[in-house]
Order: structure tokens, then C-alpha cells, then sequence
């Protein structure tokens, strides 16, 4: 870890751009591409202003081709560039699954190791607009599925300058998945720009030992305000936040429960196929399994597609007091 | 030209204003926070959708984008049914599930608007070959933004269309921006019309601020596939009055280009023809607006009243 | 379950035709699109003769443009038509993602309920042919994690054909996955042309009472001779195919679970992310939980490209041994 | 028309009797079950991959079909890598892990052939606009299949391309089918060429058995494009003579059109000129094939005695 000298409070989203603008500061090979994200500034603000600094020929707004976005992003890392580019929601990457998945995540490996595809993908995913079935999906499950890709997913502004940094240093293809959710919310942001975050490291949010719970995305939150809940009732549950989706660091998590013997697994996802299923397999296969002492619990997105309804949509997925009843259930204590 | 009775353009006044009334009511209730879900507006765009629906023969199809009021309305769906759906109550279209991107009344050949661009290019050459296939003389009316045609979508269902000579009839609506993107920085051609040549489908462009046009051009475009002639391809030009969605600050455009579009405005256009040529009084105009805005403020006072979704129905409706 | 009469020995590929072709001559709404499915006959050879009997209005060539193919499957399904449509390599349905999980799979629940889409997507999967990383996928954990899709997977002729015939009744987007390495496998398939095997249901194929291995596709037959190997050691193995991969019938394994103690999951998919993670899962979950007398254990794909050598190639995905060697070890044997 | 050097036409008629050995070679590694993984043979296509290649400048990149070796050794590749990978060896340019559908060579500018059909037009855009950020003045070639041009990523790729002035020829060997379906039951025009208009690029028919034909007006597009006009449209007709792949019956197509064809096979043409034309003597030309076929034979033996993959090795290269 480096030193880390000032902060700033700042959202999420505007984390996200420092942190690219940063990177095409330092490296003139990192360009961007998506739909209205030169002087619309993105669907969600999040590049306002970039066009400005980079210009044209750095911030290139494209026409409505998923297809073509993807597919141009992997024949440009794959002669040199580094570019980052963007689905305006993560629904769309179903446009773009041939180009990332059949092209840039094989190549390295197709080609023998002879060629390298450095591009981050941005996906804005998840609930919370009241944008319906086809604006609110949270698809990473697919990409974790995908040998060659890498899947990251931030929490916090912290987090979000951290890994996107990072993610365009990388030589890989990385899927970067954004929860629309939390562009608005606000945090300290190591201004240094040399601090990344690990690709492949996960973090340990809270300590704790009477029950574990993996979060990530929007539910990181919600787990934590259900901890500090619960701290208050002499409950101490540790919270664990892959970070990376894929490949994930699976060793914190068994680690945690082996000191719990308790696990909840959480996502927005629907949970059937989701990564949840992967990380609750992944302890019923490794050493922890002797240490559970009671069944896996998974919180996770229902199995359903998104309704519209503001009210309906918030009940499809995991909400602050399902952690607090599940470490309830998990400790016998319902 | 063809011939416009008496009737059609009552029924097109009528529906012009509601689909006017029906936006500006939205307008209201998203600046009220009665709304604050997805939805985008086709203010200025109205002539488009109601027109060609009119031009529409019974039983013929129709598939919207996400900008679909207009066009729902010129199919003729129904405004109670509409703005209960945008209030995501258990009344609407679509029991609140859907939302506005998703209206759709499918046993009466709508089917459906759609959340992603150009998502239905492809769904409509289903649509048509189930025609062809069943032999019921119907065509399928697929709308599109200028923007969906840079889909690879708009490419594979032409050539497909073309090849199968399905009956459909696609109307592109091009005001002239995907979302802020200008048509210049999308595309370089002229019109997108010219897009036919590559399939071998006849391509027409038209000015979708008049009524007269869009009528004339999408029957005989709707008579033509219905022949069994295969497709066409129609480039309506028009202009989106309002932003792309509520939160869009316009800053790729000038106000003096608003301006000089809402002199063309459609509604205005229609109803300047109704007086000019004396076809209604004015006092006949004003009943017909009132009973449009009528319909529409008893469309919001249905919506606002129906009841939410149940809870409890969330997970229906997952499987047929 | 209805009455069986007659029986033919066939090939898997000829049942699959065999049930299309019954369910054609039964329901005119039935047509089949896809890439050189008439005169050429399917690059599988499938479909031959197919064209000659039903004529070119149900048998319909189209061009390359798998977008297009599951679009206009779904839009034809919408509005009244049966369509049967076809990816000449699973790897293609990349292409078709969009019309597949945004549209099909969607539309009934996000139009409240008023829409059917009854279409199935046929998707040849799998390695075996040294055909490389694009062509070779196994991709039904992608497919199993969106809700509003079915999808199933037969392995052996009879299966294919009851399958198949279920699948084009069932009101919904049903994928059927064909794993390209059991065309060629023969079997006695009924004739009976109202014979169906239902969808949602879960089979015992091997009663045993010592582990129980849960395999599909390509790997049930190698669980099988895994089987009747040990079972001259005197080990009994309890071989399940789930049929359904989604939504999938848990009951039955997780009775047999309780019964043996010992679970295997096997499929050829990349175990990471993979259908395998979420049984395990639900078993980890389960009343099963507590009668689990070791870890449980994926043999799955690896983590990797399929590569082309066919040597490379058959050493990432599971072999007859690797159960052999997976049982002992879930027996402490080794 | 462009002149011809006598180096030129020498390499020329060297690399296209290359390019027919290597297919002849491999037809015969496949029937002796030495090869029996995917490939796709271009017997009859081979010059426009040859002579289009001779077009190309040094720093020139490539993308590839399926059906790519001729398009490789136009492009200068090493036979012996290539055929070492066909054969899955440890030698090949990927290992043993790619195959001929993946043969690539990166670093030089061949980006790839691909398995995916129309697969490479949106890298080549992305190869292409690696070019012009970084201003180095190359031109991206990218093969595609008749076939391939209904694929959405075709009007996607055309579509940026021209919007961005990319500096890309786009070649497609329209050999007349796509596997089994003929062009007519694919697409409902004459020409491919005739897709250029959607988007403003210039779109060109050529005879694809004419090695003047093609050398002239690749180079003239590849100028073109290097000067920044943006991309060029070239069609050129060409014929397969052998199979689709190794298991095809060819029940689609007569003999007739394929004794056709074969009287205007791209390397007898050639072969005629240099006669004609008194370019090289008998025994010159002899010994130019001579050379080109011991070149394949060479290939051959290197691949055939070269290592298969270490089994552990298997893992590597999943991530860079
Ligand atoms: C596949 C897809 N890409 C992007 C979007 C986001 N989006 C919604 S509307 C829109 C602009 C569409 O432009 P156009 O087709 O011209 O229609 P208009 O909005 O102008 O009516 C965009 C980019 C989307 N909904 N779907
Ligand atoms: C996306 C995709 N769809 C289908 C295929 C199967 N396929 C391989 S080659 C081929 C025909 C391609 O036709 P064309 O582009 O004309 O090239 P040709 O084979 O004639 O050289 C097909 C359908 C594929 N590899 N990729
Ligand atoms: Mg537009
Ligand atoms: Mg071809």
C-alpha cells in the first residue's frame, strides 16, 4: 500500500472520473469511448467535462453500436491503446457479448500469449432508477464466467478511484461495474494519484466474529449499517468485499469463516446462477466447510425480472433488515 | 395525393392534441415527483405517430420505441390504461411492471414499446413473418429513432426483411440526435433513407411535421408491403421539442434551432390546414382540443387513483 | 408418464429431428429457422430432409445474422407462430443475447402478464470437435441465470426427443442445449409421437446409496461407465441428471445427498461461475447440509479458453477417471 | 492501372502457388486423418488474398477470415508456423492453442484470423483508430466473407468507420455463399459494393480472379484511405472450389458452375499473363513453383516432426 497524503469528500461518480482523467493525463494511450459521453458529459454526468480537457480525438462519442464500441475498444488495446469505454447501462453489454467475450477475452490466450487486450469496460448496472426490466440488471455473473476477463466492482468513491486506476493499468480485459445507486453517495478520496487498488484483493470492511457477510456493490452498505445495527445488540459480524469478482481472492473469506462458522452471501443479482452460488460453493468445497455450523445463507436479488414499480423494484432485492434477520436466522435468534 | 375524409382528420386532431396533452401532463407530473421513473417525451414529434397509425388498417401491427406515446396514440391504445402504467399502478398496461418503455397490448397487435434502441427492428420481422406465415394480410408498422439505425439490428432485420419480402414498413423518426449526439457525428449521409439501397428496399424521406406527407406516403408504403412487395423504408424528419429524458440540459443544441422547429410545429400545422380550409369551425376546434384534454386529465385522475401493485404479485408472471 | 410402445434404436442427432419433425406435422404455428438448415441440412446434418417435407416457408434459411435470428424468433413467437430457431454453435448466441434475455425472456412479466413467447433456441455446445476457443463454449450458466428463460439439456436419443417435443409445447423462451459430442451417440428412442419428458423434473438415471454424482450433458454418460467401474469395487454411486438446468428440480438431490452423504457435481462448463456453484450451493444451503460427510466437490471445465490441440482440449474438461478418482476421494480411498 | 513490377509479379506468383499448395496440403493432411480439427479451405480464392496483400505497405495490419491462409501468406507470413498450428504444435504461431482459425501475428500487424464470421470488423475499426491516434500513417485491411456483410457488426463497423474517417479497406471475397446459401437467398442485391451508399464510403465491384484488377484497385483504396479520406468498400467475386469444410457435400451448387469457375482460376490466369506476356521464361516459372511447393513441403515436415503441446502448459496465457 502507498502512502496516502491528502483526501477530498467526494461522490462516487466524480471518483470515477478523477481517476480516468488521471490515468489519460499520465498515458496518452488511454482514450474513451461511449454514447454521449463528450460534451452531454454521460448519461450520468460522470464524464462531464472531459471532452473539454481531452478533446476529440481522447473522448470519443460514438453512434448507438454497442457492437461496435466493444469490438473497436478490443482492436484498439489489442495495437496499443489502452481504452476505456462505456455501455450507458450494463443491460446493453448483451450488445456487445460477442466482441468481449468470443474476441477480447480470448485473444491472449488464442493467440498463444503473443497479444495483450487492455481495455476496461464501464457498466453502470443495477436498480434503483424505477428504469424497468432493461435498465436495471446486474449481469456480472455472465462475465465471471469468462476465463481472461477480469470483474471488479467498487463500493465507495475510495474504492472507485482506486480500481479504476487500476483497471486501465492493467493488461487484461476488466469489466468495471458501476451500481448506478451509488454514483450520488459521497466519501474520502485519496488524492494521490498513484493510489490505486489491487486487482485480485479482498478487503476486509469490518471485523468481526460471530457471523461473515460478503457484500459488494450496493449491498456493501447495507450490511454495514446492518452491522453497526446489530454491534448495538452485542452482535459483531464481519464484513468481507471481494472487490474483484473475478478471479476472486477467495482467502479472507474462507479464513472469516473458519473464525464465524457462519456465512451470508450477498448480491442484487437474482440469486440463482449468481456469484453468490460460486463463493457459497467455493466454502462447501475448502477447509471452512467443517467449520460451518449453520447452512449458507445467500440474500440476493430475487429471481425475477425488474419490475418498474418504485415500490415492487425495491422488493426484488436484498434490503438493510434482511442482513439483520438473516444474522438473526443464522444465530438461531428467530 | 390521398385523399383525407372529414373523419380522419377529426380522429387525427383529436389524437394529435391528446398526444400534445398527454406529454405536457407527464411534463407536470414529473416535475411534481408523481413521477419519477424512466420516461421520454416526443413533444413536437406527435405527427409521426398518430398519422401513420391512422393510416393503419385493422389488425395491422405495430412496434413502438422508447419514445411511444404519440405513436401509442395513433394506434389508438388507451390514455387511462397509458398514464397508469407511467404510475406504475396495477391499472396500467402492464400491472406497473413495465413502465412507459414497455407498453404494449399484444393480443391487439401493439406489440410493445421498447427499452433498448432499435431493439425492435428484429421483433417486427418476427411479427411480419407470423403474418406471412398465417397468411392474414396484415403489415407491421416498426418505428425507429435516427439513432437506432446505426444498430446493427436496423442492419440484420432490412436485409432479412428484404430477403423473406416481409410485410413491414419501417418509419424512422428523425429528430435529428440520438440522445445529444447530433446526426452529423452518427452518420455520414444525408438521409437515412438512403440506408434502402443497401437491401434493394425502396427508401423515401418525408417532413414528419406534416401531416398531409406522412399520411400520403405511409398508406401507399403500407399498401405496397401489404402486397406482398416487401418492405419499405420511410425517413419521417421532426424534432423532439422537449429534452431527451427529464434530466437532460441541452447543451448540444441552440435554442434559435428549437425556435425555428416550433414554427413547424405539427399541431400547430394540422390546425392551421383545419382552419385554412375550413374543414371544422373554430368553435368545432376548440371542442375537439377540449375533449383531447379532457381525456387526458381523466386519464392522470384514473392513474392517480388506481392501486399500487400488490406486493404480493411481484413474483407472478415470470413464466406463461 | 404415458405408455410406451414401440422403440428405435437411433442416433441423438436423428431424435431431435424425429421430435421436431412430429411436432411439425402436429401444429402448423411450428417453424424452424437457422443458417444452412435446408438443403444443406444443418451443419450437424440435422436437420436433412427437413426442407423437402415441410417446404421452405417453415424451413426457413436465413442469412448470417444471429441477432436477427432470435429477434424474429421472439416476434414471430409473440404473435402466434411456434418457432423452433437454431445457433449454429452456441458460442453465436453472443450475437443473439439482446433479442434473447431483454426481449424474450422479459416480455411476459414486463407486459403484466399478457404476452407469450413461446419459442426454443437450439444451441449445439460443447468441445470435442478441436474446433478452438469460439466454437466450443458451454455456456448454460449464463442462460440459467435469467429468470423468464428455461433452459434444458438431454443426453441420451430418448431424451433429446421427449425433450425436444416439451420444449416446443412449453409456452415459454425454452434454450435447449445439444452437446455437439452426443450427436453421434446412439440409444432406443420411443416412437410413440405423444411422448414428451417433462420440463422442471429431475432424474434419477443410477439408484446407489454411497455418493452422488449430479451430471449433464456430455458428462453423464462418462459418470455412468465411472459407475459401473466401481461398482465391481462395491461402491454404489447415485447418478442424477438434473434435465432442467433451470429452473432446476432440487428435490431429488437433495433426498439423495441426504442418503449418501457425498455429492460430486459435474459439468463440462468452466467450474468457476459455472451451473455446478449453484447446486452446490442450494445443497449448502439445504436440510441436506447437515448430512454432508465431506466437502462437496466440482469436476468441471477449467478456468481457460478451450484450446484447439484436441489433446489440450480434453484435458480441460472432466474424463471418465476424474470421477473414478473424485468418489475414492469423497471416500477417503486415496 | 497501376504497373506491375516484374518483383512484384515474381513474389506473386510465388505466394499464390504457395497459397494452393498449402490448401493442397492440408486437403491431404486432412484426408490421411492428420489434421482433423476445423478448417476452412480458400482453393480458387487465393488471389485476392495474395495479390491484396502485395498491396499492403510495410506497417500495414490485417484481420483475417475462417478462411484466411492465402490472406496469411499474402500478408507474409511463415508457412511453416502456420502449418505447425494447424497441426496443433507447440511450434505454431499460437501454440497449438488457436488453429487455423486464430492464426495471428500481432506484433507485425496481422491481428488475427477469427472464428467468428464478420467477427473482425469492429477490430479493424479499433486497429484503425489506433493509426490515426497515434498518426502512423498505416492502413488496416479487413477481410470479410460475403456472408459476413449481414452481420450487424458489418453496418456498425462501415457505419463508425466512416463517421470517424478510419483508415480501413474493408475486402470482401464474395465467393457467392455463405457455407451453403447462395448470395440470393442471403441478401436481395447485385452487388455488395452497393452497401457502401448507406454510409457515404465509396464501394467498388471487382473480378476477384483477376490479380491486375485487384492489385489496382487495392492499392488505389488503400491510398485512399491512408490519405485520411476514410474507408474504401472493395467487392471483389470470387469462387471456392473445394468444400465449405471438410465435411461438406456441396449439394447446394452444380458442377457446372464449378467447371465454371475453374475455367478462371485466379492462378492459371496469372500463370496465362506471365506467359502472354513473356514476363518469366518457362523454366523460370518452373522453378518459382518448384519453390513455392518444396516451401509447403518444408512446412509440412517442420509441422509434422515439431513437438505437441506440453500438457501443462494448458493453463498458461489465460491472462497477460
Ligand atoms: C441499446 C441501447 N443503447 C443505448 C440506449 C440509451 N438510449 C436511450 S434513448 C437513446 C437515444 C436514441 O436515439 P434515437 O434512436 O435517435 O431516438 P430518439 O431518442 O431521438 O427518439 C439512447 C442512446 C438504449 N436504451 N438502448
Ligand atoms: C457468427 C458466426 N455465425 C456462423 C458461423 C458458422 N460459419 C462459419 S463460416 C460460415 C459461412 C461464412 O460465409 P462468408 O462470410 O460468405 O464466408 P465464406 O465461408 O464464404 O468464405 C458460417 C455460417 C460462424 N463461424 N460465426
Ligand atoms: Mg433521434
Ligand atoms: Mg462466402
Amino acid at each position: 500500500m502507498m502512502e496516502i497524503n491528502e483526501m477530498k469528500k467526494m461522490k462516487y461518480r466524480d471518483a470515477i472520473r478523477l481517476g480516468m482523467t488521471e490515468e489519460m493525463r499520465r498515458d496518452d494511450a488511454v482514450i474513451f469511448l461511449g454514447e454521449d459521453i463528450g460534451r452531454y458529459g454521460g448519461a450520468f454526468g460522470l464524464s462531464a467535462g472531459m471532452l473539454d480537457e481531452f478533446g476529440e480525438e481522447r473522448v470519443l462519442d460514438t453512434p448507438i453500436s454497442e457492437a461496435a464500441i466493444v469490438g473497436t475498444a478490443v482492436g484498439a488495446a489489442l495495437t496499443g491503446l489502452r481504452p476505456v469505454c462505456e455501455m450507458m447501462h450494463m443491460d446493453f453489454v448483451t450488445l456487445g457479448m460477442d466482441a468481449l467475450v468470443n474476441q477480447g477475452a480470448k485473444m491472449h490466450y488464442m493467440f498463444g500469449g503473443q497479444a495483450q487486450v487492455p481495455l476496461v469496460l464501464r457498466l453502470p448496472a443495477g436498480t434503483g432508477d424505477g428504469a424497468g426490466a432493461q435498465h436495471s440488471q446486474s449481469l456480472e455473473a455472465w462475465l465471471c464466467h469468462v476465463p481472461g476477463l477480469k470483474v471488479v466492482t467498487p463500493s465507495t468513491p475510495a474504492q472507485a478511484k482506486g480500481l479504476i486506476k487500476a483497471a486501465i493499468r492493467d493488461n487484461n480485459p476488466v469489466c468495471f461495474i458501476e451500481p448506478k445507486a451509488l454514483y450520488q453517495t459521497e466519501g474520502l478520496v485519496p488524492l494521490d494519484d498513484d493510489y490505486t487498488i489491487e486487482i485480485g484483493k479482498t478487503l476486509i470492511e469490518r471485523p468481526g466474529k460471530d457471523v461473515t457477510i460478503v457484500a459488494y456493490g450496493t449491498l456493501l452498505a447495507k450490511a454495514m449499517e446492518a452491522a453497526a445495527f446489530l454491534e448495538e445488540e452485542g452482535i459483531e459480524v464481519e464484513i468481507i468485499n471481494p472487490v474483484t469478482l473475478y478471479p476472486m481472492d477467495m482467502q479472507p473469506i474462507v479464513e472469516s469463516v473458519i473464525k464465524t462458522g457462519r456465512l451470508i452471501v450477498a448480491h442484487e443479482a437474482p440469486k440463482t446462477g449468481g456469484v453468490g452460488g460460486e463463493i457459497a460453493a467455493r466454502i462447501a468445497e475448502s477447509e471452512a466447510f467443517d467449520y460451518l455450523n449453520a447452512p449458507i445463507l445467500r440474500l440476493c436479488g430475487m429471481d425475477v425480472p425488474i419490475p418498474y414499480s418504485k415500490e415492487l423494484e425495491a422488493s426484488v432485492v436484498p434490503q438493510r433488515n434482511d442482513f439483520v434477520h438473516g444474522v438473526y436466522r443464522l444465530l438461531n435468534r428467530e | 395525393m390521398i385523399e383525407l375524409s372529414e373523419e380522419i382528420l377529426l380522429r387525427m386532431y383529436y389524437k394529435m392534441n391528446q398526444a400534445r396533452f398527454f406529454e405536457e401532463k407527464v411534463e407536470d407530473l414529473l416535475k411534481r415527483g408523481i413521477i419519477d421513473e424512466t420516461v421520454y417525451l416526443s413533444k413536437g414529434e406527435e405527427a409521426t405517430g398518430v398519422v401513420s397509425g391512422l393510416a393503419l388498417e385493422k389488425g395491422d401491427l405495430v412496434s413502438m420505441t422508447h419514445r411511444g406515446h404519440a405513436q401509442a396514440i395513433g394506434f389508438g391504445l388507451d390514455v387511462n390504461l397509458m398514464m397508469a402504467e407511467l404510475l406504475g399502478k396495477s391499472t396500467g398496461y402492464c400491472k406497473g411492471k413495465g413502465g412507459s418503455l414497455h407498453i404494449a397490448d399484444v393480443l391487439n397487435g401493439n406489440i410493445g414499446a421498447n427499452g433498448i434502441v432499435g431493439g425492435g427492428f428484429t421483433l417486427s420481422c418476427g411479427a411480419a413473418l407470423t403474418q406471412k406465415h398465417k397468411k392474414t394480410g396484415q403489415v407491421v408498422l416498426c418505428f425507429a429513432g435516427d439513432g437506432a439505425t446505426n444498430e446493427g439490428s436496423f442492419h440484420e432485420a432490412m436485409n432479412l426483411a428484404s430477403v423473406w419480402k416481409l410485410p413491414i414498413v419501417f418509419l424512422i423518426e428523425n429528430n435529428l440526435y440520438g440522445m445529444s449526439t447530433p446526426i452529423a457525428k452518427h452518420m455520414n449521409i444525408e438521409n437515412i433513407s438512403d440506408r434502402g439501397a443497401g437491401y434493394n428496399i425502396p427508401g423515401l424521406t418525408i417532413d414528419g411535421t406534416d401531416f398531409l406527407e406522412i399520411y400520403d406516403v405511409m398508406t401507399k408504403s403500407l399498401r405496397y408491403a401489404r402486397a406482398g412487395r416487401g418492405p419499405v423504408l420511410v425517413e419521417a424528419k421532426t424534432y423532439r421539442f422537449c429534452g431527451h429524458s427529464s434530466d437532460d440540459p441541452q447543451v448540444y443544441r441552440s435554442t434559435e434551432e428549437v425556435q425555428q422547429w416550433q414554427e413547424k410545429d405539427p399541431l400547430f400545422r394540422l390546425k392551421k390546414y383545419l382552419q385554412e380550409n375550413r374543414v371544422f369551425t373554430g368553435k368545432q376546434l376548440e371542442t375537439i382540443e377540449g375533449e383531447a384534454k379532457s381525456s387526458i386529465e381523466q386519464a392522470a385522475e384514473f392513474a392517480l387513483e388506481s392501486l399500487e401493485p400488490d406486493i404480493t404479485t411481484v413474483l407472478e408472471d415470470v413464466y406463461a
